[in-house]
């Protein structure tokens, strides 16, 4: 049992170390893409697993929790491992095309490899102190990536991203270690209930610097800042998996420890959550406005969108969880293919500055297709992914007669909407600038294969998604569930109690 | 840095301090020390090497590229903990051998936790070895 | 499209075809249902689709929306053929086609659907096809405003359309439509009730470009005429039309209702009207009518008795008929003389007989002459007015009107461009081909047909239409050219004057109205002063929260911790805190204030080497604190980290430039003691309880006997939490690798 | 020369012999094997081995001493109000060719209190020292010379 | 004992604090280092304190005599210790690559991946 | 008796560690203080080790001792050695009786020759 | 343990720390790199004297590793300065010289 959680965090780490070991030749590329199939079959399999068994845990070292290291999944760490080696496969067959030699030799894929086995860490670990490890392998490797090319922007933003992701570790770990020194365990499924001996006040002030340290890992306002001052600059693959996996990590993280740990005083700290999920909706999608950039747009639109997770968290009902875990899913997919998208954009138009490109839709319909449709996902227009997320936030919102929320969210539903016509507009309606036909014939086959392969796979999930939601809707139900009712997850971990 | 007292207490000091961080890594387990004082201690034996006779030398002392030794670490250290595998144990179970073990003495051991504590060893040696060296050569 | 006709019209192949044959097939299937229909059959279809939350694909034909059906796959048929050619050879004509079916599909949807949810996918399908559709001549700025602007109010509206479904979802505690319309009377006493009603009326008349959202309907003509034709007149603008008919049996009969529909439409029909009367374009003109159109129908729906329901009915079927047709025929105009200008058209019924026919039977329909259909809509439209309206002088008075500027409207647009003066020199306009008069000259036709023999209609559709609104056999009235010396043929005889006073004047008095609307806010170039202040407050805001200065962000970040720690402990109130300094030797005090004096001093200093042994000092007293507490693996690894930290310092340095004198801020020092005093509070109180030891008292008593280990935190490194010492030395082994990388570039100067 | 790897061989011997591995029997052992060489001597010829061993052992007591009485020395300095030192930086030529011995040289001058090794030419030739009481640099140079160099070279290069 | 060090962390604390936001990347990396080791003692400290008795199992002995210092904290502070020194170690070249392409050192001039709006 | 010596050794350790410090702060310039410092320093360390020997009183703990004291005399020099050098090359002003020959110093900077620096230029 | 080693523990600790906080007092004051740096290096070699005491304190040997280790690589940072210190001056002067 315990190796079916294993093997998912073992494949990306082995995966890195035969990636770099090959990085002078065009293995090495080969070896990436190959171990990130193998970590989807692997993923594949524990999400089978979990379904059919229900939570599961493995302790590592043989040691009996909580004094080793547990791996746990339940669905929802299983659906976020799933997602997240469909991300990695996609992105590691896009960076084909678009990570140059350069790149490769630096080490580019086994860093990526790094960040995809430090994401699947922080999904699948039942041990806080664990979890501060894997975000920091996840977060070190962000930077890596991020500077990869060593272009001055990417330097300007690399020092935002990292100066405010080091404050944010430094909380992390200040949490972990006041909790510790509170309850004696590390352990989440033991802390679950080892919290109830503690000063709940005390408890209280952890809870919101747990809150802050995850807030800015999520990227929720007033702490987002590090991610429009970068995402936009470093590769395109790179941008995506960032863009697709590292906040909702953050986010993950809130989602588990506000629902397992933190639940002593929700009329605070969630109360708290709501705040900042509208704040966060309605400034990210501001700022999204006010750019002209396609993948700046893309990345304020990021911070607007984690604030509907963050509204399914904080509204805590069973409907909002539902919600949230939903637009999780949904969100890492979409996101995910629009800087993919951008990518291309940028091969074959010239840039991402909207005002410099233009002419896609006329000769790349099918790079136009394959936009509108996370775009309008992310828009939340039916039948795709996005409506079904929205719809369920909306109704828990408005189901609890939170009147200011969902109309905040609708409103910036709105706003969404503007931002990605405006990309639309300006970069497929609009006749290019210079005049030139941006074709896709204009890639290389391999290249032109590489791109839109990946591309068209996370397309084509989201119009599933969106067609078909019953399959995930009740996944997402299931998995809300045994949020909002820990007991089988603590169970796994710690054995049934008497 | 052309100090001839430097370069020859180097070419003690280095020496020294590699067996040192042997020492140290090997008693770990029973003792203070470890993998990771091991590897630092080590690593700071070429760090001296490549400050008082340049990381030309310090390179061509260590024969292998420091970012090859560090991945081969971690791969070690994987390796270990995969080990366990074969016991069907979990991943990480210290797999161990007693060699002349008695009733009251447990003999010579040898475990997959001291493979994995060599692969630590490995990487932090491997790692600083590459900061710094690149860090003296773009500077 | 200026240019005339094409030479030779040879359509688009088969891409032009078939979506030709695809409409007329579900035309001719909708046909198919009529019989079952005016049996007063109700036909439905249902499939789960998220029964998770009781969302199906439930799909309904009953009178209203076959009705609806048929106009909506009958004008598409005859649009998409004209299409072929009036778009003939345009490179981009699959693409029109496609999302013209494609819209024509989602209307069929929206208008079958039995769900609420599934409702609102189609109508948001029908938004965003129609985007495309207008941004169709998207290389045009223009173009791709006015698509913008459509898409942004009625998307704006179908947003709180959405909230108003799922209330009426959560009240109702279904989705189903037909459910929720026996519900009629628990809806309109419940609470939800209002909030309801607005939001659902948010959508539709955003959707239908009621006043005052109708600014982006006329902008909405920037995409081909056959789209407008088909979009904005005869289908999409009347889906708010048929939400609001929908849910008429469970919603109306309440004094909101009432006066909210009979108020905005009459407001819409009249004001329409005007607007319609002062436009030179004729689409444009046509576009108001439309507008005044939707008014009238929106004013019926206010209403509850049978003539409402039955002259709604009856002109939703006509207006769909002349105005369709009347667009079409300016299309064919357009193309034949490359204008649409009122004033420079004239003399074409000579050149283009078919299409002057087409016009002539349209226009008397919608001027309401007899024995067009338009005469009876007319009639029912005033018989309902005065027959249960509260305020019927009101009402009827508001018909009057538009009526009469209506009869105006169609003499400008249908009658002096072919009968008045003669044709401009330059041009040498001929015969529309027979693909593009072909659905003109039927549909107008079937106005007359269906004014002749109104018992058609009757029986077919308008009864079967009427019970769905009114679920009563008996609330149908009669469908008659002749009935009898009444009022409401006195108001057609007033309307007949009135009208032909307004068209006789219509110069003069489009003069005046240019200059009395230059009063009223213009709403369009609102919507362009609404975009840039959004743009503006957007900039204004991102260049406050993202202002590109790591200071700020800092600050920010900062402030955060600080105020979320402060506010919360104002909250929780002070905890438990026991302070208890008795054992503290003066050791332990001159460690903690050695460590205390170091960071002083980096705090202060403006000499990099002192900053750096400062470092130096606070890693030799935390190390001692290490080392006095009996920690000596750690003690160990701190001072070689200690020492590496300053070797690496020590390296960059060389690099780089001296540190500038530092200024004292208060307000950065006030936020720093904050941070730092909190975090102190915290700890304090955290340590003021005792801890609970389980775990290391399992290490202290497994680490020999089952890890064979003497040194615990060794044991706990390697073996207890060893999947953490992977991590560690994974983090070790990255950040070396992305040093290395990070340095690597410099020579090269960045790649990629 | 053997004298040393014969020396630790018989130490190790001596631990075989009284079957006790302990850093305490290796010691013993060592010191009683150097007896034993001592003895057997003539039959061996390893005269330059004692020779050196003697003259370590010499360095390491004179090393002590010198460290002890200079340190007193500064510490009078410091200890005084009034600063005594009359500091200077002076040359000693250097004959000490090994790198062992130019370390200990170096190393040694340096932690003899009142004298600090600066830097050594590259030719190895010079010694750059700098003195705290230098009121006669060449009689300092001298006692450098005579005293620390000499007991390093007789124990490191065995002349 | 905990409280006095309790105190210490928060100078610390603050004195990084006032260090990272001084908008000079070498005094933001001294505030780093500063801040890492807080953290850790945080940790340590959290752990409780004992004088002078090593978590160390002697020979001859199943487990430690008498009352040891906690072991697990200071496991976890080795560990962030590393972390920390791998972070400080990228923050540092960081800030060395910052200075040779963007020739500055202060984070507010560093204009490149957020231009300033030209101020209308 | 042997906590007698180890006492005494362990307090004339602590002793030459205060006159150590009490140099660093006292001495006229930066050479003489490194006099003070580094030797008198490794002296008292070396005592005060001496004096933890002698308590202990085992071989592991006498080679380790012995062990930490060779690697301060090895070390300790050569760190003084390094500063000694930059003192001369970076020009540190040094105090006013210093008598240095001006050769000797240029001989002392083979490959960098500093202006005067009283810090580094802050 | 008797009395008389306590009390010389006691004064050692108190000498110890006492020399720290001197060489503190020269690190402040400075004014050159290399007094800085001879502080640093100071307190470093007092450290290990600290260990030497403190593993007589407490009984055990486990401090002396941390001396051990101290021994051997504290000289390396003053290496290090020591090297940036020279190389910073000849740095300084070639590019003054270069422009
Ligand atoms: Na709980
Ligand atoms: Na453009």
């Amino acid at each position: 049992m315990s190796w079916v959680l294993a093997l998912p965090l073992v494949i990306p780490f082995l995966t890195a170390v035969l990636a770099f070991l090959t990085r002078q030749s065009p293995l090495g590329r080969w070896i990436s893409v190959v171990g990130s199939a193998v970590l989807l079959a692997a993923s594949i399999v524990l999400m089978n697993v979990v379904l059919r068994d229900g939570v599961i845990a493995g302790q590592m070292g043989g040691w009996s929790a909580p004094f080793g290291i547990t791996l746990v999944a339940d669905l929802l760490s299983a659906v976020m491992v799933v997602i997240t080696a469909i991300v990695a496969l996609a992105v590691s067959i896009y960076a084909i095309a678009d990570v140059d030699e350069g790149m490769e030799r630096l080490g580019y894929h086994a860093l990526f490899n790094m960040l995809i086995a430090g994401v699947v860490g922080a999904f699948i670990t039942g041990d806080l102190f664990n979890l501060y490890v894997w975000f920091e392998v996840m977060l070190i490797a962000s930077f890596g990536l991020l500077v990869l090319g060593g272009r001055p922007e990417q330097i300007d933003g690399g020092v935002k991203y990292v100066a405010l992701n080091l404050v944010s570790t430094i909380m992390f770990l200040t949490g972990i270690g006041l909790l510790y020194g509170m309850t004696g365990t590390l352990n989440m499924a033991d802390l679950a209930s080892a919290v109830d001996n503690a000063d709940q006040r005390i408890l209280t002030l952890v809870a919101v610097l747990f809150m802050i340290a995850f807030g800015v890992k999520a990227a929720v306002f007033p702490l987002f800042f590090w991610l429009p001052a970068s995402y936009h600059t470093p590769a395109f693959a790179v941008s995506a998996v960032f863009a697709g996996l590292l906040t909702k990590v953050g986010v993950y993280a809130l989602l588990r420890i506000f629902t397992l740990i933190f639940d002593h005083d929700t009329a605070f700290t969630h109360t708290i959550l709501l705040w900042v999920a509208g704040l966060t909706m309605v400034v990210g999608v501001l700022g999204a406005a006010a750019q002209s950039d396609m993948r700046k747009i893309l990345s304020f639109h990021i911070v607007s969108q984690i604030g509907y997770m963050i509204m399914g968290l904080a509204l805590l009902t069973p409907l909002a969880i539902v919600g949230a875990v939903f637009y999780l899913v949904h969100h890492i997919v979409v996101k995910a293919n629009l800087f993919l998208i951008a990518g291309v954009a940028q091969r074959i138009a010239g840039g991402t500055k909207l005002s410099r490109i233009g002419g896609l839709y006329k000769s790349a319909p099918l790079l136009a297709v394959l936009f509108v449709v996370p775009a309008f996902s992310l828009a939340g227009f039916p039948p795709l992914s996005g409506f079904w997320a929205k719809f369920l936030l909306v109704k828990a919102a408005l189901d609890v007669q939170g009147w200011i929320i969902a109309g905040i969210a609708l409103v910036v539903g709105l706003l969404t909407i503007y931002s990605m016509t405006k990309i639309w507009a300006q970069a497929f309606w609009e006749p290019h600038p210079d005049g030139i036909e941006p074709k896709l014939s204009n890639l290389s086959s391999r290249n032109r294969a590489a791109m839109l392969v990946p591309i068209s796979g996370l397309a084509a999930l989201t119009v599933i998604i969106g067609v078909m939601p019953e399959p995930f809707v009740r996944f997402a139900e299931a998995s809300a569930a045994q949020l909002l009712d820990p007991t089988p997850y603590i169970e796994a971990v710690l054995g049934v109690q008497p | 840095m052309n100090s001839v007292i430097l370069r020859v207490g180097t070419r003690y000091l280095a020496g020294l301090l590699l067996v040192f961080s042997f020492y140290m890594m090997l008693r770990g387990h029973n003792e203070p020390g470890g993998g990771f004082i091991g590897g630092l201690t080590g690593a700071t034996g070429f760090v001296l090497y490549a400050i008082a006779c340049g990381t030309h030398d310090a390179r061509a002392a260590l024969r292998v590229l420091p970012q090859t030794i560090a991945i081969w670490g971690l791969g070690i250290a994987l390796t270990a903990g995969l080990f366990a595998a074969l016991f069907g144990d979990d991943l990480f179970t210290g797999q161990w051998l007693f060699i002349g073990a008695t009733e009251d003495d447990k003999g010579l051991p040898l475990s997959s936790v001291l493979v994995f504590d060599i692969g630590v060893y490995l990487v932090v040696f491997g790692s600083i070895l590459t900061i710094v060296f690149a860090m003296e050569e773009e500077i | 499209m200026a240019g005339g006709f094409p030479k030779e019209v040879r359509g688009n192949g088969l891409t032009g075809i078939v979506p030709v044959l695809f409409a007329a097939g579900l035309f001719a299937y909708f046909v198919s249902l009529v019989p079952n229909i005016s049996s007063n059959e109700v036909l439905r279809w249902n499939s789960a689709w998220v029964p998770s939350l009781g969302i199906d694909l439930a799909f309904l034909v009953d009178g209203l929306s076959l009705t609806f059906a048929l106009l909506i796959s009958g004008i598409g048929t005859l649009v998409l053929l004209y299409s072929n050619t009036y778009l003939a050879g345009h490179p981009q004509y699959a693409r029109f086609a496609l999302f013209l079916t494609a819209f024509m599909v989602s209307m069929l949807g929206l208008v079958l659907a039995d769900d609420l949810i599934l409702l609102f996918v189609f109508w948001e399908l029908t938004t965003i096809t129609s985007y495309m559709l207008i941004g169709f001549s998207h290389e045009g700025e223009k173009s791709r405003r006015n698509a913008l602007q459509a898409l942004f109010v009625t998307g704006a509206g179908g947003l709180a359309f959405l909230a108003g479904l799922i209330l009426l979802a959560t009240f109702a505690g279904t989705t189903s439509i037909s459910g929720i319309l026996t519900m009629g009377d628990e809806l309109r006493a419940h609470a939800l009730y209002l909030p309801i009603l607005i939001l659902l009326l948010a959508g539709t008349l955003t959707k239908s470009a009621q006043v005052p959202f109708h600014f982006w309907l006329p902008n909405a003509m920037a995409a081909p005429t056959p789209v407008s034709a088909f979009l904005h007149s005869a289908t999409m603008v009347k889906a708010g039309i048929y939400v609001m008919a929908r849910v008429h049996p469970a919603m109306s009969g309440t004094d909101v209702w009432l006066w909210t529909l009979t108020i905005l439409g009459a407001l819409t029909a009249v004001f329409s009207s005007l607007l319609a009367l002062r436009q030179t374009d004729l689409k444009q003109a046509l576009a108001y009518t439309t507008l005044m159109a939707l008014g009238t129908l929106t004013l019926f729906l206010g209403q509850e008795s049978g003539y409402a329901m039955t002259a709604f009915a009856t002109f939703l079927v006509v207006h769909s008929l002349y105005k369709a047709s009347l667009f079409l025929v300016v299309g064919c105009i357009d193309t034949a003389t490359g204008t649409r200008e009122t004033d420079q058209l004239g003399g074409l019924g000579r050149l283009m007989p078919i299409t002057a026919v087409a016009a002539a039977l349209a226009a008397l329909s919608m001027a309401g002459f007899p024995p067009f259909l338009g005469f009876i809509g007319k009639e029912l439209k005033y018989a309902g007015a005065i027959a249960v309206a509260s305020e019927p002088v009101l009402v009827a008075g508001a018909a009057l009107l538009s009526n009469a500027l209506m009869l105006a409207v169609a003499g400008v647009v249908a009658f002096r461009p072919f009968w008045r003066g003669s044709v401009p020199s330059t041009q040498s306009p001929q015969e529309a081909p027979w693909q593009m008069w072909l659905g003109p000259i039927l549909l107008a036709g079937l106005g007359a047909l269906f004014g002749i023999y109104p018992d058609l209609l009757q029986v077919a559709l308008i009864a079967p239409t009427v019970i769905s609104l009114t679920g009563e056999v008996g609330e149908v009235k009669e469908l008659k050219l002749w009935a009898g010396i009444n009022v409401p043929l006195m108001l057609s005889i007033a309307t007949f004057v009135l009208g032909l006073l307004i068209y006789a004047g219509h110069v003069r008095l489009r003069a005046f109205l240019g200059r009395a609307f230059a009063v009223l806010p213009d709403l369009d170039l609102g919507w362009d002063r609404f975009l840039d202040g959004l743009k503006a407050f957007a900039k204004w805001q991102t260049r406050i929260v993202q202002n590109g200065k790591l200071s700020s962000y800092l600050f920010a970040t900062f402030l955060t911790i600080a105020a979320g720690l402060l506010l919360t402990l104002v909250y929780t109130g002070l905890p438990t805190i026991a302070v208890d300094l008795s054992d503290v030797e003066w050791k332990h005090a001159s460690i903690a204030l050695l460590t205390i004096a170091g960071a002083v001093l980096a705090l202060f200093t403006n000499s990099r080497i002192a900053g750096i042994a400062a470092l130096g000092v606070v890693g030799i007293g935390i190390a001692l604190i290490f080392i006095v507490f009996s920690a000596p693996d750690v003690a160990i690894t701190q001072l070689l980290v200690e020492t590496l930290i300053v070797v690496l310092v020590a390296v960059v340095m060389l690099r780089l430039p001296s540190l500038p004198k530092a200024e004292f801020r208060l307000s950065h020092a006030l936020l720093s003691v904050a941070v730092g005093a909190s975090v102190s509070l915290i700890l304090i109180a955290v340590v003021s309880s005792p801890l609970d030891m389980r775990l290391t008292d399992y290490f202290e008593a497994t680490s020999w006997p089952e890890a064979f280990g003497r040194n615990i935190v060794n044991v706990i490194l390697v073996d207890f939490r060893a999947l953490d010492t992977f991590g560690e030395i994974a983090v070790v082994v990255i950040a070396a690798l992305s040093a290395y990388a990070l340095l690597r570039t410099t020579r090269k100067g960045g790649s990629s | 020369m053997n004298a040393f790897g014969l020396n630790i061989i018989l130490a190790i011997a001596w631990v075989a012999f009284t079957g006790s591995v302990s850093l305490t029997g290796l010691i013993t052992g060592f010191v009683i094997g150097y007896g034993a060489l001592w003895l057997i001597q003539p039959l061996i010829g390893t005269s330059t081995y004692f020779r050196r061993v003697t003259a370590w052992i010499k360095l390491i007591v004179m090393f002590h001493y010198e460290l002890i009485v200079s340190s007193l020395e500064v510490a009078m300095d410091v200890l005084t109000p009034k600063h005594r030192a009359r500091p200077a930086i002076i040359e000693v030529p250097l004959d000490v060719k090994s790198d062992t011995g130019i370390l200990l040289v170096t190393n040694l001058i340096s932690l003899t209190p009142g004298t600090l090794s600066i830097d050594v030419s590259e030719d190895r030739k010079t010694l750059v020292v700098h003195a705290m009481f230098a009121d006669d640099p060449e009689a300092l140079r001298k006692s450098l010379k005579a005293g620390m160099e000499r007991w390093v070279i007789d124990a490191v290069e065995g002349r | 004992m905990e409280v006095l060090f309790a105190i210490t962390i928060g100078v610390l604390v603050a004195a990084s604090v006032y260090l990272m936001l001084s908008n000079h990347l070498l005094r933001f990396i001294f505030g780093l280092v500063l801040i890492s080791n807080a953290a850790n003692l945080t940790i340590f400290v959290a752990g409780r304190l004992t004088d002078g008795a090593p978590p160390l199992i002697p020979e001859g002995a199943d487990a430690p005599l008498g009352d040891v210092a906690n072991a697990l904290p200071q496991a976890l502070v080795l560990t962030a210790i590393v972390i920390g020194f791998g972070l400080f170690a990228f923050a540092i070249v960081l800030v060395f690559r910052a200075w040779t392409t963007l020739n500055s050192l202060t984070p507010d001039d560093m204009r490149l991946a957020e231009p300033e709006e030209a101020q209308k | 008796m042997s906590d007698l010596i180890a006492g005494s050794l362990i307090i004339l350790g602590g002793l030459f560690a205060v006159i150590g410090a009490l140099g660093l702060v006292r001495m006229p310039d930066v050479l003489i203080r490194m006099h003070a410092s580094t030797k008198i320093g490794t002296l008292s360390t070396g005592l005060i080790l001496a004096g933890c020997a002698v308590v202990f009183a085992t071989p592991e703990i006498i080679i380790r001792v012995i062990a930490i004291v060779l690697f301060i005399l090895l070390t300790a020099p050569i760190g003084a050695h390094m500063m000694g050098r930059s003192v001369l090359s970076t020009g540190v002003p040094l105090w006013k009786n210093e008598d240095i020959e001006p050769e000797t110093v240029e001989k002392a900077l083979r490959d960098e020759h500093g202006a005067p620096k009283p810090d580094d230029a802050t | 343990m008797d009395g008389f080693l306590n009390l010389s523990l006691e004064i050692g600790f108190i000498c110890v720390v006492l020399s720290v906080v001197l060489a503190f007092v020269r690190m402040v004051k400075g004014p050159s790199l290399q007094d800085r740096v001879v502080a640093l290096d100071f307190m470093t070699v007092a450290i290990v004297a600290f260990c030497g005491l403190a593993a007589v304190r407490y009984g055990t040997s486990a401090f002396l590793d941390v001396a051990l280790v101290l021994a051997l690589v504290g000289f390396l940072a003053t290496v290090a300065l020591a090297r940036f210190a020279e190389r910073n001056t000849f740095r300084t002067r070639k590019e003054a010289d270069d422009e």
